[in-house]
């Protein structure tokens, strides 16, 4: 942690804040919301848990704010103000945030200093992930390692919730017509009211990289910040895009919703049928050191390393197909009809 | 060394919170859009500045190039937004409610 | 070598701070707009060049991939900040934003 | 004194929360609740990472410890911030897209029943 910027971060964080809820204008404050969002990611740079800045840079900048501004687009973007006769309603959640605030602020005494060495929180369990990851599963990511081997079945879980989320998305949203014939996208001719020839230009020379960049973020987790979910996230903001910038038929030419459904089933089914792999081999679930037995040339302590890979592949199409599957819920209202 | 990038990340704070100004206040929805385009610029230079700090730069490099990838999504997205629907209300209402007569 | 590093550092804060003047002063969408794009691709290029030459210290392949990432960032800043900016304005046009005159009341839609 | 300085944090992190908070009991438009949600959510992921700091740390990836067989040397475990509180809310975040996203599909679903995002507006119809 460096404090000077940790100050100056946290009060552009506040005033960012204050500023997202006060203003009157829904895509506005969905903009400012994509500010704080950035000064957010700085914070946990700076106090050096760039995963999770990672994590924050790719759905912030890519997934978070154009699903905001999606659902203003069908929705309405002004703000009506209150009736009159519910004033009471605003003091009464002034004095219940208050009298939070004011027990949070009592209890906050007792907390260890900031940056403290001594912190309960860092003394009983993590010197175990920080002086043993390296022996035990070959991987210099601490996080990497605590994520998909320690606390694997967390992890599964956590996909499994991601997966459900899509899923209810479709279940709320989603509207099919009887008769709707998909014409397959002509992704050359400038269709009416998307005249835009620079961006599509821009946009296709940089979604390969985008895409390239994903795929590195994914197989390079285990010695960098980066991993499953950071790469899901930014190969689906490069299929949201690619539904931007060209049409939105162009997205579902490539991955329509069977696939998205399929390819989110696919994710948690590798995640877990590599568990139950290791259940068949004759070990407990998601220990992936038996995998040593089927991979060839590898000890037990790269097993570990690959059987990480390998569900880290899964967390990724499990994120990338319900990242897109969200979006193009939201932004079509579920019809499938034409987006932003 | 150390002291003096720490001094530039404090400097491009501060720019920051200029910048913001503009991004919360700015009289239309437009400005606001560049300013957050301004301050994702802003934030990818500091993300290498606090690698610089830690001497782990390798490190930190990936985050500032995802930036650097997908910063301009959100403003194309807006500008897809006021093709579609051409209310941007030039007089603007920021921090205030929007009066019946007005467009 | 520190020098450079400092100098560059430092015309990099200067463009930032007359990106800011700027988008500050200026009178009208259009202007402010020509200042955010283009005092912003300058002044990053200024300040990502400086940490390459800080970050060089010996040549070994690690320095020489962190470097190729930078400049990578610049590269990829050099293509997608000018399109955000041709995207706003173009938002800004098709929205009707008049650009600003010395005498507005002559103005009549 | 100290007891201020040293717990500045704790203090964001609590404005923070009732910020979201009062946006989420407040606000009469269901956007605005979802934004307030936002920010409590990420009022609470700072809470959990500045648990995680420690003085003079770096950040939790060893260093030097590329490729196989690689040095065994005693690791000091002040020497890297507390890896446990970023993979929680690591998945924290991801999630938080998932619950955003079904936040705004339900926001979708009442204004197309609806046809308003107002809270007392739809309350009067309910009735």
């Amino acid at each position: 942690m460096i404090w000077q910027l940790d100050l100056s971060v946290l009060t552009l964080i506040v005033i960012c804040a204050f500023a997202t809820i006060m203003v009157k204008d829904l895509l506005s404050a969905a903009i400012i919301f994509g500010a704080y969002s950035f000064l957010m990611c700085l914070l946990w740079t700076e106090m050096g848990a760039v995963d999770v800045a990672f994590t924050e840079a790719s759905v912030g900048a890519g997934v978070s704010t154009v699903l905001f501004i999606a659902a203003v687009y069908q929705t309405s973007r002004t703000v009506k103000p209150r009736k009159s006769g519910r004033g009471l309603a605003k003091i009464f959640a002034l004095l219940a945030t208050l009298l939070t605030g004011l027990v949070l602020l009592i209890a906050e005494a007792d907390f260890p200093g900031f940056a403290d060495l001594s912190s309960p929180a860092s003394l009983h369990v993590s010197p175990y992930y920080i002086t043993q990851t390296l022996h035990d599963t070959n991987v210099p990511n601490m996080v990497t390692s605590v994520l998909a081997d320690y606390r694997g079945y967390d992890t599964m879980l956590e996909t499994v919730v991601i997966f459900t989320a899509g899923l209810a998305v479709i279940a709320i949203l989603r509207r099919y017509k009887k008769d709707q014939p998909f014409t397959p996208p002509e992704p050359y001719i400038l269709s009416k009211g998307y005249p835009d020839t620079i961006i599509r230009f821009v946009a296709r020379q940089l979604v390969p990289f985008i895409q390239l960049f994903a795929l590195y973020v994914v197989a390079h987790g285990h010695h960098s910040p980066g991993g499953g979910f950071q790469g899901g996230v930014i190969l689906g903001a490069s299929f949201i895009l690619l539904a931007i910038s060209y049409d939105f038929k162009t997205v579902l030419g490539i991955m329509n919703e069977k696939w998205n459904v399929l390819l989110g089933n696919l994710g948690v089914l590798i995640y877990a049928g590599i568990g139950f792999l290791c259940l068949g081999l004759g070990a407990n679930f998601l220990d992936y050191s038996i995998l040593s037995k089927v991979l060839p040339a590898t000890d037990r302590v790269m097993a570990r390393s690959h059987g990480m890979l390998g569900i880290e592949i899964g967390v990724a199409i499990a994120v990338m197909a319900i990242v897109i599957s969200i979006y193009l819920n939201v932004v079509s209202r579920g019809k499938y009809d034409k987006g932003l | 060394m150390d002291s003096f990038f720490i001094g530039t990340g404090v400097a491009l704070c501060l720019l920051m919170l200029l910048t913001l100004h503009r991004a919360i206040r700015g009289p239309t929805a437009i400005d606001r859009i560049m300013g957050l385009n301004v301050i994702g610029t802003k934030t990818t230079i500091l993300l290498v500045i606090i690698g610089t700090i830690y001497h782990r730069v390798d490190m930190f490099v990936d985050i500032a190039l995802a930036y650097a990838l997908l910063n301009f999504i959100v403003a194309i997205a807006a500008s897809r937004y006021f093709q579609h629907r051409k209310n941007l209300n030039p007089k603007g209402y920021g921090f205030r409610y929007r009066s019946e007569g007005e467009k | 070598m520190t020098a450079v590093v400092i100098l560059l550092t430092l015309a990099g804060l200067i463009f930032f701070s007359a990106t800011t003047i700027g988008i500050l002063r200026f009178p009208d969408f259009y202007s402010r707009m020509h200042a955010a794009g283009k005092g912003d691709t300058l002044s990053s290029l200024f300040m990502l060049l400086a940490l390459v030459l800080y970050n060089f210290h010996e040549i070994n392949l690690g320095n020489l991939l962190v470097a190729m990432k930078i400049l990578l960032i610049v590269v990829f800043i050099f293509m997608a900040s000018p399109t955000a900016t041709h995207a706003i304005t173009d938002a800004g046009y098709e929205s009707g934003v008049k650009p600003w005159t010395k005498k507005p009341e002559e103005e009549s839609p | 004194m100290q007891a201020i300085i040293s717990h500045y944090n704790y203090w964001i992190y609590i404005l923070l929360m009732m910020i979201g908070l009062y946006a989420m009991l407040a606000k009469n438009n269901l956007i605005k609740k979802v934004i307030g949600m936002s920010i409590f959510q990420t009022a609470i992921i700072v809470f959990y990472v500045s648990i995680s700091a420690k003085e003079h740390a770096s950040i939790p990836i060893i260093a030097h410890g590329h490729g196989h067989g690689a040095v065994e040397a005693a690791i000091d475990v002040a020497h890297y911030a507390n890896p446990l509180p970023h993979v929680l809310m690591l998945t924290a975040i991801v999630v938080s897209v998932g619950t955003l996203g079904v936040a705004l599909a339900i926001c979708l679903g009442i204004y197309r029943r609806y046809n308003s995002l107002e809270e007392d507006e739809i309350q009067e119809q309910l009735q």
